[in-house]
């Protein structure tokens, strides 16, 4: 695996991205782009939008971001069918890029949200997603003030006929009710592919979720699909 | 009978939004943009008593409803325009 | 002095300063000062920049110790964590302004402390708060606390640094002075450590990050008629924080701290420019000559005094080696930062400012900053609580646990926590909601950072030398009760109005007890920050020493929680019992009184229970440890069983129900083991010095009192957790 | 010369600070507000080459701005005003 790791002024969950993907990726870590880099190494096979607070999620979150000149060689490798892997604020970014349908609103609470929530896996046909069982919960934590997925019916409909969801918040059984929508997202989605479901985009943050230390093992399913996946 | 409630920033306030926004703006091309201010512009869809009476009381009370919660008067000016 | 005092012509606004204060402006002036010059001595004098009351005082705090790198007088304090490794960290108080504007106020609180870290080279790792705000019922509470908490956290979420721990009170000693207390720990390589002492005769005085606006200027009274053409609006002396600028700032320093170019650097803290220049200057021995026009500015039209004292945020002021300009330039602009040679370091020890091409400001170094008033305010000693007399007990013993744990200085701060980002840079190993949070050296093997927050104002009014001690003490417990070894504390001293003797010896009384407990425990004083003043109507707060311990974990993989882990676990209580009610959250939330001395504080049998508690966690003897605090004994139960949802079946010592289940003797810890392992942990406690007593065995699903009947688990996490969001929502 | 961008969320879409905004209207006492959106009002300050342009071309700008950056027309509308 090859992964480029994307860093915008005011990301700041790059390095729990980097440990991840080192962790998988028999220690060798990813690549380091910057954000005004108007190109990405040859031969990258997966690009890692990371989570944060890109030009301080100021007018819109990833608004900005998604016009930064690395967004246009992104989204040219994206159409090639190169990977890309979009968490939380890299979700908004991907969203604001046209990557991804739709777009994230705030919370419905209108608060930040930390903490851990349980995710059913929607789908295991994905390169991301296939060391999951399809229904299984996986736990891993939410940090994010703009993590409400809103999308018209049709584009929602679309997802769902396309088998484009890939989590959505759920219970511990992996039971999916508005008592466990954390934020509003329609049908509680916590994160969808394209239509090539050669892009992911979610809310919550697996990176985090890779060490028995520090927030447990549950996001190792994901990084571990990848890597297996590209290699 | 709707309300608009413009809430901006007092003059000399930093804004960070607006400053973000001016160098996004910059990065576009569009060089010629000087300062950027970022408000809020909050509508009210008024009904009620409220709506039948006469227009100087129902700014009135709109203006009450910026005071004490549209607008944090610290660092926020405030004004407020009846359409319709 | 008495000629020169006679014929002196006071102006009309002195700025804050007094008659005799401004006579000893015009000794060192040798002539009038101008409105600039007069300002830097109005804010170089405050008492916030020159802690002329407390200097006194904070001088017979130890600060040494073998692992002290750096004790108070830097932006922060530095210890010696092992393997090349330092831990960074302070804590200071933004109270004023978070009562006038609560989000920005708390935000750039946040964004300061964040400065006064990364200023000396770390990455910071963590923040804390400590925060009191006024009774639940009055009017303004809910909205400060929200106000508050959101800037707190949309501050420290963004610039991504983890929100892992604090602590709140309720009380209305604070209904009109609220206290905003934000701790920054960073990490830096011992080697690579970066202070404010400016040197090199003509180095290069550099600018970086936002520009210079017209925010916080105090002087509004003299010079407001200058500061807008439109005289109706008063300029606001709030300050709005930018947190995308500080994470761009915080990147950039680290990067250029890289570099072989920085001879000194200093953040601009309060009293922006004016203090940042003269501490650096005048730490160095050095004069400085700064071209005012050079600095970037955000108005038009901005005049030398606001260049000089505005409090704009997101600033640092740096001294470089020669000729490293453009390569410091280059990475400034790489995070689309201001950056300026705004002047150069002189050997006249004399500050001169230009402006326009002319000379706007002279004034002397030295003599400005070491003539800086000290006061021996005069101070009365606390008198003694009266012994408690006999307490009737409202409530059955049970039922009084089940709202204890749901009142609002006890109920959970989750509602709290959940809006700061405890999580992001994947370090944390033990969430807010423990004893104390633990966050891992990054890139480290083993090693963790382990940091607490407390205070006890209640004990503090009643007793300030006690609780003075005992804020230290409880740091260093809740350091302990994860496993690691405290090593040193930063204090932010929150008063009211020292020109009060009672109020004076309020503070006198706190640097004592806190002093007392730094030596016996081997835990210096690195930091701190003093806010006096907080008073309205004459009617001070409760005196609140917030103390922010910090200490070592060498093995992360050996740290203990606090909940339950297994039904069948035998449950010890560690340290003496005697039932002290004085001052106790029972007398006061369930009894409806505030009276009685405070519990006293042993150090030495301090030292010895928690030596012996973190020995048996470092050797993996316990399966769980909690210190007793707030509530006591039954209340720190109640917590690990609410932790884990297991309950447990308890007899309590001898004595009386209430008192020795709700007195809050301290010194005390909470462990349990395995069954079969009860007999060797006692033994290894007994050897130890450490008394021990068993008190049951871990299961079921409540809380069972022999005697004094059963709480279900989730009846006090109802209780437990229900509190804050229910009466933020409004419905309390 | 000044540009104002108003950007408002489109019908139908779902608005949370204006349903926080009338709740917490409501619970003030004033029941008499039946919906809120809030919306953003983007203020440019122009300079240079564009600001001397005429009109019609100023206006295309920002609204080429608008739609590049300042709106996300997925679920924002916007208009473009000129002042001074
Ligand atoms: N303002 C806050 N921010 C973050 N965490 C907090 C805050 N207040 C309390 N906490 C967390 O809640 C837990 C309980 O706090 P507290 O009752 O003060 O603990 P203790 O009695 O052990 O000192 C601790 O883990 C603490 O860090
Ligand atoms: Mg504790």
């Amino acid at each position: 695996m090859k992964a480029a790791l994307i860093t915008f002024p005011g990301s700041n969950r790059e390095r729990d991205m980097r440990m991840a993907l080192t962790k998988v990726n028999n220690g060798k870590p990813p690549v380091d782009v910057w954000h005004g880099d108007s190109g990405l190494p040859e031969g990258i096979d997966l690009i890692v939008l990371p989570g944060g607070f890109s030009y301080g999620d100021y007018l819109r979150c990833g608004a900005m971001a998604a016009h930064s000149p690395i967004m246009r060689e992104v989204k040219k490798r994206a159409e090639a069918g190169v990977r890309v892997l979009a968490v939380c604020n890299g979700f908004q970014i991907a969203c604001e890029a046209g990557l991804l349908p739709g777009v994230l609103i705030s919370n419905a609470g209108l608060k930040f949200i930390c903490k851990d929530v349980n995710l059913r896996v929607e789908t295991t046909a994905s390169a991301f997603t296939k060391k999951y069982r399809k229904g299984q919960t996986i736990r891993v934590p939410v940090a994010h003030h703009d993590g409400n997925y809103t999308a018209d019916a049709d584009t929602v409909k679309r997802l769902e006929d396309n088998d484009q969801i890939a989590f959505r918040y759920a219970d511990p059984l992996g039971t999916v009710s508005p008592e466990t929508n954390l934020n509003g997202s329609v049908g509680n989605i916590a994160g969808i592919y394209n239509a090539k479901k050669t892009v992911l985009g979610l809310m919550p943050h697996p990176e985090d979720a890779t060490d028995p230390v520090c927030g447990g093992l549950d996001g190792m399913g994901l990084f571990e699909s990848i890597a297996e996946s590209l290699s | 009978m709707k309300a608009r409630v413009h809430v901006s920033l007092k003059n000399g306030v930093l804004d960070p939004q607006g400053k973000a926004i001016g160098q996004a703006l910059h990065s576009l091309g569009f060089s010629d943009v000087a300062e950027v201010r970022q408000g809020k512009l909050i509508e009210l869809e008024l009904s009620g008593a409220l709506a039948k009476k006469p227009k100087a009381e129902i700014e009135a009370a709109v203006k009450d409803m910026a005071q004490k919660l549209l607008a944090n008067t610290v660092i926020e000016n405030y004004s407020v325009e009846l359409v319709g | 002095m008495s000629d020169v005092k006679k014929a002196v012509q006071y102006p009309a606004d002195l700025m804050g300063l007094t008659r005799d204060e401004y006579d000893l402006v015009l000794q060192i002036m040798g002539r009038e000062p101008n409105q600039v010059e007069l300002g830097i001595f109005s804010v170089m004098w405050s008492e916030h920049c020159s802690y002329k009351s407390s200097k006194k005082w904070l001088k017979t705090l130890p600060t040494k110790a073998p692992w002290v790198i750096q004790g108070p007088g830097e932006n922060a304090g530095v210890i010696d964590i092992g393997d090349g490794l330092a831990a960074i960290f302070k804590m200071e108080s933004h109270n004023h302004p978070s009562f006038i504007e609560p989000y920005q106020g708390a935000a750039t609180g946040v964004g300061g402390i964040l400065r006064d870290v990364f200023t000396m080279g770390a990455r910071p790792v963590a923040n804390l708060n400590a925060l009191r705000f006024g009774a639940p019922d009055h009017p303004k509470t809910r909205h400060l606390v929200s106000g508050v908490v959101h800037g707190i956290g949309g501050y420290g979420n963004c610039v991504g640094v983890p929100t892992v721990g604090g602590e709140v009170n309720f009380h209305p000693s604070y209904n009109g002075n609220i206290l905003v207390n934000a701790m920054t720990v960073g990490l830096a390589k011992t080697d690579k450590i970066f202070y404010s002492a400016a040197a090199g005769l003509g180095n290069p005085v550099v600018y970086v990050g936002s520009k210079t606006g017209r925010d916080g200027i105090h002087g509004a009274s003299m010079a407001s008629a200058e500061f807008t053409d439109d005289s109706e609006e008063k300029r606001p002396t709030v300050q709005v924080g930018d947190p995308f600028t500080e994470k761009l700032l915080i990147e950039a320093c680290l990067e250029l701290m890289d570099t072989d170019t920085i001879v000194a650097i200093q953040d601009m803290g309060a009293a922006g420019l004016t203090s940042s220049s003269f501490e650096m200057a005048s730490k160095g021995g050095m004069g400085i000559e700064i071209d005012l026009d050079k600095v970037p500015a955000r108005e038009t039209g901005m005049t030398p005094y606001e260049f000089m004292l505005s409090e704009s945020q997101e600033r640092m002021l740096i001294i470089l080696k020669p000729g490293s300009e453009p390569q410091a330039e280059a990475i400034f602009r790489k995070w689309e930062l201001d950056f300026a040679v705004i002047g150069h370091l002189t050997d006249t020890g004399r500050m001169v400012l230009r402006f326009n091409g002319e000379q706007v400001g002279d004034l002397p170094i030295d003599p400005l900053a070491q003539a800086s008033p000290e006061y021996d305010r005069p101070w009365v000693k606390t008198p003694p609580q009266k012994p408690l007399g006999r307490v009737n007990h409202p409530l059955p013993f049970v039922e009084a646990l089940g709202k204890l744990v749901g009142s609002p200085d006890m109920a959970s701060r989750r509602w709290i926590w959940e809006q700061y980002d405890y999580l992001v840079r994947g370090d944390t190993a033990q969430v807010p909601g423990g004893d104390a949070a633990v966050v891992r050296v990054e890139d480290h093997p083993k090693k963790a950072l382990a940091m607490s927050v407390d205070c006890t104002p209640r004990y503090c009014f009643a007793d300030p030398v006690e609780g003075g001690k005992q804020a230290v003490a409880e740091t260093w417990r809740n350091i302990t009760a994860v496993g690691a070894r405290p090593l040193a504390i930063t204090d932010n001293m929150n008063f009211g109005n020292p020109e009060r003797p009672e109020i004076m010896g309020q503070f006198v009384g706190a640097v004592d007890g806190i002093r007392e407990a730094c030596l016996a425990l081997d835990y210096p004083v690195v930091s701190g920050n003093v806010s006096l003043y907080n008073e309205t109507n004459g009617k001070g707060i409760l005196p609140t020493p917030a103390i922010g311990g910090v200490g070592v974990l060498d093995d992360v993989a050996r740290m203990a929680t606090l909940a339950f882990k297994l039904p069948g676990e035998a449950i010890l209580l560690v340290g003496q019992t005697n039932g002290h009610l004085g001052q106790s959250v029972y007398l006061r939330d369930i009894c409806g009184q505030e009276a009685g001395p405070p519990p006293p504080v042993d150090l030495k049998v301090e030292r010895t229970n928690g030596d012996a508690v973190r020995l048996l966690i470092t050797e993996g003897m316990v399966s769980a440890a909690h210190d007793c605090a707030d509530g006591g004994l039954a209340v720190a139960l109640a917590e690990m069983a609410m932790a884990s949802g297991i309950g447990a079946a308890v007899t309590l010592p001898a004595g009386d129900a209430f008192e020795i289940g709700f007195g809050e003797d301290q010194a005390r810890y909470l462990v349990t083991c395995p069954a079969a392992r009860a007999e060797a942990v006692i033994a290894a406690l007994e050897a130890a010095g450490a008394p021990v007593q068993k008190l049951g065995l871990t299961g079921g699903d409540a809380l069972t009192f022999a005697g004094l009947g059963a709480i279900s688990v989730q009846a006090l996490r109802s209780a437990h957790e229900g509190w804050l969001p229910r009466y933020m929502a409004g419905e309390l």
